[in-house]
């Protein structure tokens, strides 16, 4: 018996501990919670925003699709995935991963594999936006996220 | 048939989407990236780097060499940086 | 420049979000925070509680040296350990680990190593109170936990 | 020298913490385990199987071939369940 994950794909922020309880709340077989958040960062200091650009519908089936994947290889009791999309000023939440498991491997696992392979293959593209010269720049994907995804295969 | 473009694709296309008629010999992806090129100056600007195009097949991820078959939506964007 | 982690060993409960807005907080430099959460588990509806047993003074110490450990190994701008201790309901939360970092791959790692080191290395007991019976045992510790930390070595 | 028993081990000594004069023969921590075992049943009882009780000198883990030293407090207990 697998779980159902819940996916959404919003523009709104996310509450990370109302996802966390609702994996946990009122159940006794939940053992670990493992919960990975991706914020916007912003070191330089000259980003104004990121602007995600996503697929709709297919941003939605492809994170299923990853997520029923997840639900399939770990022993999950509730897994999360929650993705926005438009403008994210730095400091700003953008993706939200939560699995919970009775067993601390499988958890962890899942969140990482989860976010492995959003990286590579859930429709979302990254614009910077900078803010002293008001010019714009579409973020590269990275060689290692396709080692990071090559991990699970 | 649909047509998608998304982030730098779309940019430099210079639509989101458009409905074009496919010429009978164009079976694949790749065909079609073909006959999309030599549209016109801004289809041969978002293909350039062919390599650099992920498509899309009705939603799910493809090779260049599938086949387009009876799919209605075929997108095309660059490699994916969400997360 | 390592951060200084911070570490908890308490009887009350602990709030996993203000933690984590603790580690992230008016700051642009996180773009991944990873959070643990450990709590007790009863999937067969038998046990009242875990007892949580520790050495006090050395269970902090011990504590600090492992996420020191993380802190040096891993290139974090956080790192947060809580470990509550005395009676525990199913249900409820029995340990937090939160990693902030620039990149996802620090912060996974960091909170995994530092699950799998507390597990062996800091002096904590679980004995269970069963609810029926009114009977204890002391939980044994498991070949699986050495072999995970074994992994970090 | 000051003595602290968790879990198991307590139950077993029957105390949590002692102090006890170590005759000056015992030099390691597996010397004082051999002491404390000749103490009385409770000590002998705790100490029974050997391999699976872990040490502490001044709050550091050690293994039982370490100097005790000048160490000031030790501990003896299961291995950990904690997490």
């Amino acid at each position: 018996m697998t779980v159902t994950p819940l996916v959404r794909v919003q523009a709104e922020d996310f509450d990370a501990k109302a996802e966390a309880e609702r994996l946990t709340g009122g159940r006794k077989d939940v053992g670990a919670l493992v919960s990975f958040t991706g914020l916007c960062r912003d070191e330089a200091g000259t980003l104004e925003a990121l602007e995600l650009e996503h697929y709709p519908g297919m941003a939605e089936a492809e994170l299923t699709r990853i997520a029923q994947d997840a639900t399939a290889r770990w022993p999950l009791t509730g897994l999360t995935v929650i993705h926005r999309y438009g403008k994210i000023p730095p400091g700003d939440n953008i993706v939200l991963v939560v699995a919970a498991s009775s067993h601390r491997r499988a958890a962890f696992e899942a969140a990482d594999f989860l976010m492995d392979y959003l990286k590579t293959k859930a429709p979302f593209w990254k614009k910077e936006h900078f803010a002293e010269t008001g010019k714009t720049s579409w973020v590269e994907a990275k060689d290692g996220d396709d080692k990071d995804a090559a991990r699970w295969t | 048939m649909n047509i998608r473009y998304f982030a730098w694709v779309r940019e430099r296309v210079g639509v989101e989407e458009e409905t074009i008629d496919v010429p009978a010999s164009v079976a694949t992806v790749a065909d079609l990236i073909s006959h999309l090129k030599s549209l016109d100056d801004n289809h041969a600007a978002a293909f350039e780097e062919e390599d650099a195009i992920r498509v899309a097949l009705d939603q799910m991820h493809v090779e260049p060499d599938a086949i387009l078959g009876d799919a209605s939506e075929v997108a095309f964007f660059p490699p994916m940086t969400g997360g």
